[in-house]
């Protein structure tokens, strides 16, 4: 039991940190704001929720798990409006792009 | 594991330190702010892993605070470049 | 060379190298928005070295609130980029200094002390009678409470020193955006939701001061922080800096710390001493007024000398 | 090495580089963000002392520690301050340096602080 939750563990975290990679190649990469934007939010959502899910088994149940869970809809919740946000500033700017 | 949990958040801080190579070559404004926006889910991130690694819960509360406080740079940002909130909400939609 | 170590050398490069481009870089946002990043790595620096209650501290207030500020004060003073810098013998002559003062610092820091000095066991020892938990908060509160009490007077201070430089026209005014937008809307939905979730992280770090890193300077933050999305949303304005509660409420904190100091001299041993058993409960009390002092403290330094005066 | 060294070696470095911009920099904004900088690292070099007074059971002395919480509100104050300062000069003189060559409308140049 503990084994397979260690490799639970071990693979959720290394797909968090596989999305945290993406999300900055993409944000070096990518052509344009808003598609940049785009692998931004992939980060935010994949990237930090692959890594609270990989630790949730690590830490104390349920206020630790709790806090760790919303830690992740914290930033769910600020970082897609705060991408909504920028999205309408860059059109405003720019309505061609 | 600890070992582990250790490099992936070594992994984790390089990959969104390496994102800030956005505010060097920019060119606007808002790409900057990504950069930074990318650098607070990712300090998340690591102070989470952190705290489990070193065995201090009371690290999590600091990835609490980030978390909270994470949309406040990209809010001033967006509200003060486009002079007030009316003017930020203008662009609703306007396709 | 272990994980952990290959961790801190990774962050310290990383520091640095974020340090020397907050003082090169060209133009003036991108420093800024640079240095909020440094902020957020300086919060991880203080986990590392085991000090959580800093890093609570330095993640509210150095990335968030001062990148805040320093982000609109970029944003009023956009295009008047003002002359480079000084010249290059200066430069050189500065570089050579700083470098002394580093090389000095550094120098005392490679030196080991012979008899490590630590005041942790007296501060662990003086820790059981005000019937708290968390080390520093027993050093703020009882240890050092004289130093925390003049903190406050300060950060008082401080809100002073801006409200003097209001424009003889605007005193008494209103400082920061005017409320214009819907009540609907992105940011508006964000002020909305946000601040009932933030005001119960307040609380939180309040309350667990107690025992676990966390506490009024904390939590005070946070209800700022809160308090200015709901004000830069446009969904409220910000008090008139003439009103009667805005001032209660700015020293209502620091007023019941001082007024529970000076009952020291009755009811205990002098100063800034608690009765015995009843510690913790005082404590209690001067914490929670305190976050609220220090968040509206806080939110009307952040927001500046009032803008405009109130709509009749 | 041991981690409060190294942290403590970036300290005094990061004192030293916001010691530089704050005397190289003539922009007023950049001469706050290197106040800032030389102020973490003074507090850095503080949380080491603390890290090495680690005893009792705790991860570092407390009271260092609590001085620097009191020391990163008082560096806030001052520079919130600082910027409501140079906004007010801009607003009274329509430039923000603080040269007095540069500055036609202000009368003085003013110190920021």
């Amino acid at each position: 039991m503990r084994l397979a939750l260690d490799i639970f563990t071990a693979l959720a975290v290394a797909g968090g940190a596989f999305f945290f990679l993406a999300g900055t190649v993409g944000l070096l990469r990518f052509r344009d704001t808003l598609t940049r934007l785009h692998a931004l939010t992939k980060a935010d959502n994949l990237g930090l929720g692959l890594v609270t899910l990989g630790l949730l088994p690590l830490v104390a149940w349920p206020l630790g798990a709790l806090k760790l869970i919303s830690v992740w809809l914290f930033v769910q919740l600020s970082g897609a409006i705060a991408t909504q946000l920028i999205a309408r500033l860059v059109r405003r700017e720019d309505p061609q792009a | 594991m600890v070992s582990f949990l250790l490099a992936a958040a070594i992994f984790i801080l390089a990959m969104v330190a390496l994102g800030l190579f956005r505010v060097f070559c920019g060119p606007t404004d808002v790409d900057r702010m990504m950069a930074v926006q990318l650098l607070g889910t990712g300090g998340s991130a690591v102070l989470l892993l952190l705290a489990v690694a070193v065995e201090i819960p009371a690290i999590v509360d600091v990835a609490l605070m980030l978390a909270l406080l994470a949309a406040f740079a990209a809010v001033t940002f967006v509200t003060s470049a486009s002079g007030s909130p009316a003017a930020a909400e203008d662009a609703t939609d306007s396709r | 060379m272990s994980m952990a170590n290959a961790f801190d050398v990774a962050l310290v490069a990383l520091l640095l190298a974020i340090a020397v481009w907050v003082v090169v870089a060209r133009a003036a946002f991108s420093a800024i928005v640079v240095f909020i990043a440094y902020g957020l790595l300086v919060a991880i620096a203080w986990v590392r070295l085991f000090a959580v209650d800093v890093a609570l501290t330095e993640a509210a207030i150095g990335s968030g609130l001062t990148g805040m500020l320093l982000l609109g004060a970029a944003a009023r003073l956009r295009g008047t980029t003002a002359s480079g810098r000084c010249g290059l013998t200066l430069r050189i002559v500065a570089a050579m200094f700083c470098a002394m003062i580093s090389l000095g610092l550094g120098a005392v820091i490679l030196t080991p002390p012979d008899v490590v000095v630590t005041l942790a066991p007296a501060a662990m020892a003086n820790l059981p009678p005000s019937g708290l938990g968390n080390p520093v908060a027993g050093v703020l509160f009882v240890y050092r409470a004289f130093d925390t009490l003049l903190e406050k007077v300060v950060l008082l201070l401080a809100l002073l020193g801006v409200w003097s430089l209001t424009p003889d026209r605007l005193w008494g005014g209103v400082p920061g955006p005017q409320v214009d937008a819907g009540p609907d809307g992105m940011l508006a939905f964000l002020a909305q939701l946000l601040p009932p979730l933030g005001i119960v992280v307040a609380v939180y770090m309040t309350w667990t001061g107690a025992d676990h890193p966390g506490g009024a300077f904390q939590g005070g933050t946070v209800l700022a922080a809160m308090w200015i999305v709901v004000i830069i949303a446009g969904l409220q304005n910000a008090p008139s800096i003439d009103q009667r509660l805005v001032r209660f409420l700015v020293v209502v904190g620091p007023a019941i710390f001082l007024g529970i100091g000076l009952a020291g001299f009755a009811l205990a041993d002098g100063f800034l001493s608690y009765p015995a058993g009843y510690a913790k409960p005082l404590i209690i009390v001067v914490e929670v007024a305190l976050t609220l002092s220090i968040g509206v403290t806080l939110g009307l330094v952040a927001l500046g000398t009032p803008q405009r005066m109130r709509r009749q | 090495m041991n981690a409060a060294t190294l942290f403590g070696i970036c300290g005094a470095a990061l004192a030293g580089l916001g010691l530089f911009g704050l005397i190289t920099n003539s922009e007023p904004l950049r001469k706050i963000l290197a106040f800032n900088l030389l102020g973490t690292g003074t507090f850095l070099i503080f949380g080491v002392v603390a890290r090495r007074g680690a005893a009792a059971g705790l991860g570092g002395d407390p009271v260092p520690q609590a001085l620097v919480i009191t020391g990163i509100v008082v560096a806030f104050s001052a520079t919130a301050m600082a910027v409501v300062l140079l906004l007010r000069l801009f607003e009274e003189s329509g430039k923000a340096t603080l040269d007095p060559n540069e500055a036609d409308g202000a009368s003085t140049a003013e110190d920021d602080s």
